[in-house]
């Protein structure tokens, strides 16, 4: 094995490594960082997270971004948390749908305007958020208890979390798509140059309309997997996350102006910036320091600074001649 | 119109064709007829609409108006990919791959070997590297198209085409960054198709190539189809007179259009390099360039002339090896430090390292010259629409004025373009690597002619040319350069063809260029 | 204004012949404009006033100040963030020096001119700050300014402990309250900014340049200019621009408030370039564009509020109008 | 059950704060802190920046790190009732401050201790009683709004929106989310002060809402105060020294100071002493009467 080959090893798994390096920190530095009680919320808890970046990450590789995420997932959530008295089918039917709805809009916005990515789902944003806030009366909507909703989010399945699952299974699902489809594969090409795709007798309308969609569906189910969890469908929550799942994206060696990218590596990074925010939590009850909020954010700053420029270096030649290898 | 083909049996029968862009025509009464199993040129000057016939064709650009048949049905497609379906298969003018992929998707995206429902890489790179392996190219199908060279590229391009199992090929100037040995490569390929019952269609400005593949030919000149023929029935001059639109007694005779030179113009040693070297593809590169001169680059595709070009301008980092400009010690750093030093660069890769498609043709002459045309950062318009009006008109660009956007211009007027940037700039050496790439004969003479012209004023210039005519009949030294080192130094036009060749090829194995 | 108005050749299907229509969407964010002045003329109670343009411009001001350093970022193919932060430090910074929290200064116009020529230059240190990561590292500008507009804000809140700082120092608050002629202050900086940016980007090098940039990096480099700097430089005047909007919005207020100067800035800036025509991919870009995206937004909330939709309603009706103008301004392109 | 607080001299407790971007929540989150200092028991402190969903995954990570006890201020009072439980479950004792959580899904006294707060609802009705009172004549409102969704704001609107529509004299000319920013407040009421110029009575939600609206009425020409009557809620001290001033009429206190009463509680608890499901915090009142002498208990 070259050093190049090393480099360009390291620099996409680089993230894996990276995960693996805080988490061993948090190991080493917290008593009971690694307990039970503690690996089992982070999952339940970022799951949604890895959810939306999973659509996001779809969508950046074709050169594309979603904006609509968050309001999405909270749109998806008031709407499942509505349905949820007529049980866990209806009420993953209606926030799944209600994202389809938002992907199909953006979708049909992206291929058929002919508008930027940016501002099409910036404008579904908005309206997600106004839609949701308007289905919820502007109020938190309580999810119904009695009919078993609960458990998508809440649940376990032996000892795992049910959301963890979900988001686990949803990952392969994408691994395989992007590595075995010949629609994952123009996902990737479209990426590489649109025209010069469209041009090789590719269907590229098709897929990017298709990759909107699912984008706005997994954001759908994350607003279903965060009714369930906290019991409530929440209109104005979603905030920052399109930023988190941008920031997963690129941390996990997705590049931004799309053609190249993994998606397993993308839940590395949902993880690595997930367990930061935990590292954070169990850094103040610590008692050396009370890090306050502001400290947090501009750690969170460098952390990711950090990350970008190790990157940057770690694959400084992919920068014009990038590889093909890491489309686990 | 002589010679038709039986209507009754034609491939492909265009009529018509109309295709405006914002009220311009591009197409004004294009027709085309292609017969089964027949290897079909296409000709015109630069932007007679060539490809936009071809895009029209394969549902790129909607036409305006006009009928196509194909395989006497009426053909209406709305996508490439619709097209591709039919049975049409293309390989467009710029190369329009995906450079971040691997060659095998690249050559196997929109047919996929599937097992069980999913891909099968195993016989995707299996099928691509067989596809390759009829051009004789031999390279790692898992790399990143962009691993290679441009004339590589256009091999997996072309490699894509004929994969699919189309009843037409249409080829949009696949050779103008290909060498005589891929060239002839090609061909072959072209008669197997041929045999097989496949049409082709083919695009060119190199007339040896018309005259040795083609069965009949269309020449289109401003959007319409003047005349249609078998090759065997037309001349060369005719071919040429009808082309350009003028009488066969003024485009008498020419190959290239440089003329015999007066050697005592050339003058002191203007820029000397000793020993580049960088990286894989270039590591023992030694040259001069004198005042009046014209040097010429030979070499095999991958020789390394163009990653040599980028040393001396400063756009790659040199590694060893000392470089003298004027006598001085010469060390850019980037293409700025060049330009400033008196250096033009007009590059191979004209989409990805020359045009500026959003801007418009005055805005891309004057790119480099930005600096001259302003005073205290202030454009001064005035001066710049002298020079570039000045340009349009010496090198006949062919747009609707000044404030056309390029990406609009045809590909050969997009060279005049970058050719115009750089000699505006007024340069002590100007570096051009393939000239005359994509130019139409008529221009192709007077680009020539304007190259001379510019040596017999006292211009150094360094040539690279993969047509081997032009640096023999061009250059006044060649040098040749054989995987990254400078092997021979021969005397331009008193050299045979045979010498250079065996220079280039001397034990070298000029097969895939994997990096 | 020149590429709003200069007839675009189609690249595509667009030839299909609705040529009137073509027509109207050329000048779709004009059209736009003046569509909701009409409705708002009808329907708004107390529209047609010297006040309700005073309060328009007013408030789309730091809107527009931003957008003008946002639309040279984009022109060169990138898109900055972090203008919201900035703001925040800015804003933060500047009643930090003029009311002596860090070092006592003893003449109060001495002390304003310090804070606001320093806040405005340590935003514009932050931007040059993007630019170095996006020029010499190669990270894509959406996430090397996503750094900034995480970290940015809590710099901010950091310096001041996330304390309001108040203040009335009509010194310095001249920039948000004063009229000289009946016009507003920083009507007259937004309108000079947007002249000065205008004239720079289609008459001096640097705007030609900034446009190759965005168009095609690799030929800019290869045809010396030195793309590098042009991208540290336009990043650093999307600092500064922010930096003075920042300060602009502290005067109005009287206060600083490090949490919300500028929250959510980056976007209403981006939408309104968008709107007003430039391409986010680069290359191309109009500062007069920008200018009518901004007003247009403005008007759009104007109309909502003023007419009592209600908010939820509201950014449904806004997000909309935005994909409308842009999609109107897309169709003598495609 | 609620489960039980061994009694010691130190304990390590969590307060998961929801956000810290206004005047009201730092003197909230300063209170708490000076008071675990002084007592001397460790405080793990998280911010959720305004989402619930983050502030549940701080509580779990409070959990997880096994707290004494935890402070909540739960931003809704529906998504932060499943970490109640669990914290419940995990033996830790939850106070819940300033906020509440719905009932029908966790009860105090059984699955939370109690809840230390003042009612969103009873403060803007105490703000109608005043301007019924006190409004000589006028009687067309503005109101601005918190941010959209946010508990405080929609039940600061319940309150009074009753109230005012008992009362057919005053009507609400216009009613829009001024997000509780003083920027925001300012540009809306602005706008609406332009749509309705006949408006005299601002009602804002909270005071840096109605320190904006003071500065759009100024740039408007108007004089806050006499040519419109200010009325807000929480009582920090620039809008307390804005009564004084005259340009607002009165303010219903919402205190943040929950550090004493918290911990305070926490110890009884841990005394065993029965703990009532709701501890009101009598909140004060200010207008011009008042102003200038309780200017000290402004925050
Ligand atoms: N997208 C476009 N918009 C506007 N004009 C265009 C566009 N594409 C092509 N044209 C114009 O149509 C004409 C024909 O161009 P085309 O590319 O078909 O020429 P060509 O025959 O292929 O030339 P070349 O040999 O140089 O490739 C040219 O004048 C060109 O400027
Ligand atoms: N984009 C690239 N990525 C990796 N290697 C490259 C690239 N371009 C060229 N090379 C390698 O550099 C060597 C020299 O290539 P270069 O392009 O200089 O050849 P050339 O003689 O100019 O041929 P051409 O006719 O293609 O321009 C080759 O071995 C080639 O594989
Ligand atoms: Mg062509
Ligand atoms: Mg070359």
């Amino acid at each position: 094995m070259n050093s190049a080959r090393l480099v360009r090893i390291i620099g996409t798994y680089g993230v894996v490594i990276a995960l693996a390096a805080l988490v061993l920190f948090g190991f080493l530095r917290y008593d009971r960082f690694l307990g039970f009680f503690n690996v089992v919320s982070v999952l339940r808890y970022n799951s949604m997270f890895a959810l939306v970046a999973l659509g996001m990450c779809f969508v950046i590789m074709t050169g594309g971004i979603d904006l609509s995420v968050g309001s999405v997932a909270a749109l998806g959530s008031v709407a499942s948390a509505l349905a949820s008295p007529h049980g866990i089918a209806a009420g993953l039917a209606a926030g799944v749908g209600a994202g389809l709805a938002a992907g199909l809009i953006n979708a049909l916005l992206v291929t058929r305007g002919n508008l930027m990515p940016f501002i099409a789902t910036l404008a579904t944003m908005l309206a997600a958020s106004g839609s949701a806030l308007l289905l919820a009366g502007n109020q938190t909507v309580s999810v119904s208890y009695e009919s078993g909703f609960t458990a998508i989010g809440q649940g376990n399945f032996w000892i795992f979390p049910i959301p963890a699952i979900i988001a686990l299974v949803a990952y392969v699902l994408g691994s395989v798509v992007l590595n075995y489809t010949s629609t994952g594969r123009t996902v990737l090409a479209i990426g590489g140059g649109e025209d010069a795709s469209r041009l090789m007798g590719l269907r590229t309308d098709r897929v990017k309309f298709l990759v909107y969609v699912a984008s706005g569906c997994l954001a759908g189910l994350a607003g279903v997997v965060l009714a369930s969890q906290f019991g409530a469908g929440q209109p104005i929550e979603g905030v920052g996350w399109e930023l988190f799942a941008i920031a997963a994206v690129v941390v996990g060696g997705t590049l931004l102006t799309g053609g190249s990218g993994s998606v397993l590596t993308t839940l590395a990074g949902v993880l690595l910036l997930g367990i930061l925010f935990n590292i954070l939590n169990f850094e103040n009850g610590m008692g050396w320091i009370s890090l306050s909020a502001y400290w947090q954010s501009v750690i969170r700053g460098l952390f990711l600074l950090v990350v970008v420029l190790l990157q940057a270096r770690l694959t400084g030649r992919r920068g014009t001649r990038p590889g093909t290898r890491g489309d686990v | 119109m002589t010679a038709q083909p039986d209507p009754a049996a034609l491939l492909l029968d265009m009529r018509d064709i109309q295709k405006r862009f914002a009220g311009i025509p591009a197409l004004a009464d294009a027709s085309l007829q292609v017969g089964p199993g027949e290897v079909h040129a296409l000709i015109g000057q630069n932007g007679a609409g060539k490809s936009t016939l071809i895009k029209v064709l394969t549902g790129y650009y909607r036409r305006d108006a006009g009928q196509v048949l194909f395989e006497q049905k009426p053909f209406e497609v709305g996508s490439p990919h619709q097209a591709q379906v039919s049975g049409i298969s293309t390989i467009y003018q710029e190369i329009n791959l995906v450079p971040l992929r691997s060659v095998t998707e690249n050559i196997c995206l929109g047919r996929e070997n599937r097992r069980r429902g999913l891909l099968d890489w195993r016989a995707m790179h299996a099928e691509a590297e067989r596809l390759l392996s009829r051009f004789s190219m031999h390279i790692d199908v898992r790399h990143p198209l962009s691993d290679f060279n441009t004339a590589t590229q256009q091999m997996v391009a072309i490699a894509r085409a004929i994969g699919f199992s189309a009843r037409l090929v249409i080829m949009d100037e696949p050779t103008s960054s290909l060498d005589e040995r891929e060239v002839s490569v090609l061909f072959s390929v072209i008669r197997q198709l041929k045999v097989e019952g496949v049409s082709v269609l083919f695009v060119s400005h190199k007339l040896d190539e018309l005259y040795e593949v083609c069965d009949r030919v269309t020449i289109m000149r401003d959007g319409r189809t003047v005349r249609s023929a078998a090759m065997s029935d037309i001349g060369r001059l005719e071919l040429v007179a009808a082309m350009l639109g003028r009488d066969v007694a003024a485009v008498e005779g020419h190959a290239t259009a440089f003329g015999e030179r007066d050697r005592s113009r050339i003058g002191d040693v203007l820029f000397a390099a000793q020993g580049l070297a960088a990286g894989q593809s270039v590591r023992d590169v030694t040259f001069d360039v004198r005042r009046g001169e014209i040097a010429g680059f030979a070499g095999l595709l991958g020789a390394g002339r163009t990653e040599t070009a980028r040393l001396v301008f400063g756009a790659d980092r040199l590694k060893a090896g000392e470089m003298t400009m004027e006598g001085a010690s010469y060390r850019p750093a980037r293409a700025a430090d060049a330009i400033a030093a008196g250096l033009g660069f007009c590059t191979e890769d004209r989409k990805a390292e020359g045009i500026v498609p959003e801007m418009t043709v005055a805005e891309n002459i004057t790119l480099a010259l930005l600096p001259k045309i302003s005073r205290n950062g202030i454009l001064n318009e005035a001066r710049q629409r002298e020079i570039v009006e000045r340009f349009i008109r010496e090198l006949g660009i062919k747009c609707s004025g000044p404030n056309q956007k390029v990406r609009e211009l045809s590909g050969g007027n997009q060279q005049k373009v970058l050719l115009a940037r750089w000699l505006a700039m007024n340069p002590k050496l100007l570096i051009l690597d393939e000239p005359t790439r994509g130019i139409d004969v008529g221009a192709k003479g007077e680009i020539q002619r304007l190259i001379r012209t510019l040596a017999d004023d006292g211009l150094g210039v360094l040539m690279i040319s993969s047509e081997l005519e032009e640096v023999l009949e061009g250059a006044d030294r060649i040098f040749v350069l054989r995987e990254g080192e400078s092997v021979a130094e021969l005397e331009g036009q008193a050299t045979s063809e045979e010498d250079v060749l065996a220079a280039m090829a001397h034990g070298s194995s000029a097969e895939g260029t994997a990096a | 204004m020149s590429d709003l108005t200069r007839p675009s050749a189609a690249h595509d299907a667009g030839t299909r012949g609705f040529n009137l229509f073509g027509f109207l969407a050329r000048y779709g964010t004009v059209i736009a404009l003046v569509v909701l002045i009409a409705f708002n003329l009808a329907y708004t109670r107390n529209f047609a006033t010297l006040q309700t343009l005073n309060v328009n411009l007013t408030q789309v001001c730091t809107i527009v100040i931003v957008a003008v350093g946002m639309t040279l970022v984009i022109a060169t193919g990138g898109i900055d963030l972090s203008v919201g932060s900035l703001m925040a430090i800015s804003g933060a910074l500047a009643p930090m020096i003029f009311l002596g929290t860090i070092f006592p200064v003893g003449n109060i116009y001495l002390a304003v001119a310090v804070a606001m020529i320093t806040s405005i230059l340590v935003a514009g240190l932050f931007g040059l700050f993007n630019g170095w990561l996006v020029s010499r590292f190669r990270i894509q500008p959406i996430v090397a300014t996503l750094v900034l507009f995480i970290a940015g804000r809590g710099i901010a809140q950091v310096m001041t402990n996330g304390n309001l700082q108040t203040f009335r120092v009509p010194q310095f608050q001249w920039i948000g309250l004063a009229r000289p002629l009946g016009i507003p202050a920083q009507v007259i900086i937004m309108a000079v900014l947007v002249a000065a940016a205008a004239w720079a980007l289609h008459r001096t090098v640097f705007g030609r340049s900034i446009l190759a940039v965005g168009g095609n990096e690799e030929a800019s480099e290869l045809a010396g200019i030195a793309v590098s700097k042009i991208k540290l430089a336009v990043y650093a005047i999307s600092g500064l621009c922010a930096g003075l909007a920042g300060l602009v919005v502290i005067a109005i207020n009287s206060s600083s408030d490090a949490n919300l100067v500028g929250l959510g800035m980056e976007l209403d800036a981006i939408a309104a370039v968008a709107v007003g025509g430039t391409l986010l991919s680069g290359g191309k870009a109009t500062i007069f564009g920008t200018l009518l995206g901004a007003l247009t937004i403005q008007l759009v909330r104007y109309t909502l509020l003023a007419n009592g939709v209600p908010d939820a309603a509201a950014l449904v009706v806004k997000a909309g109008i935005i994909a409308f103008a842009v999609w109107l301004q897309q169709q003598h392109r495609v | 059950a609620l489960p039980p607080l061994a009694k010691k001299d130190k304990y390590k407790v969590g307060f998961a704060q929801t956000e810290s971007n206004n005047p009201w929540r730092l003197a909230e989150t300063k209170s708490m802190q000076d008071e675990a200092a002084k007592l001397g028991h460790q405080l793990v402190y998280t911010d959720a920046a305004g989402s619930s969903a983050k502030q549940a995954a701080d509580v779990n990570s409070m959990i997880a790190q096994g707290v004494d006890a935890i402070f909540l201020p739960p931003r809704e009072d529906k998504p932060l009732v499943p970490v109640i439980l669990a914290a419940r479950d995990a033996g830790i004792p939850v106070f819940l401050i300033d906020r509440d959580v719905d009932h029908t899904m966790a009860k105090p006294g059984e699955d939370y201790v109690c809840f230390i707060g003042s009612d969103f609802i009873e403060e803007a009705t105490r703000i109608g009683e005043w301007l019924v009172k006190n409004a000589n004549g006028k009687s067309k409102i503005i109101e601005l709004e918190g941010t959209t969704g946010a508990s405080a704001a929609t039940d600061r609107k319940k309150g009074f929106d009753d109230f005012i529509a008992k009362h057919s004299e005053f009507k609400i000319l216009a009613s829009q989310s001024g997000d509780f920013a003083r920027d925001k407040g300012r540009q809306v009421a602005e706008t609406l002060l332009q749509a309705h110029p006949d408006a005299d009575i601002i009602y804002a939600h909270n005071d840096e809402m109605a320190l904006g609206a003071i500065a759009a009425l100024e740039a408007a020409g108007k004089t806050p105060g006499k040519d419109v009557l200010i009325l807000s809620i929480d009582g920090e001290k620039e809008g307390v020294q804005a009564i004084i001033d005259g340009k607002i009429g009165a303010i219903c206190a919402c205190s943040p100071l929950f550090g004493p009463k918290a911990f305070a509680t926490m110890a009884d608890y841990a005394a065993g002493k029965k703990i009532p499901p709701f501890i009101k915090n009598e909140d004060a009142f200010f207008d011009a009467t008042n102003a200038k002498r309780d200017f000290a208990i402004a925050f």
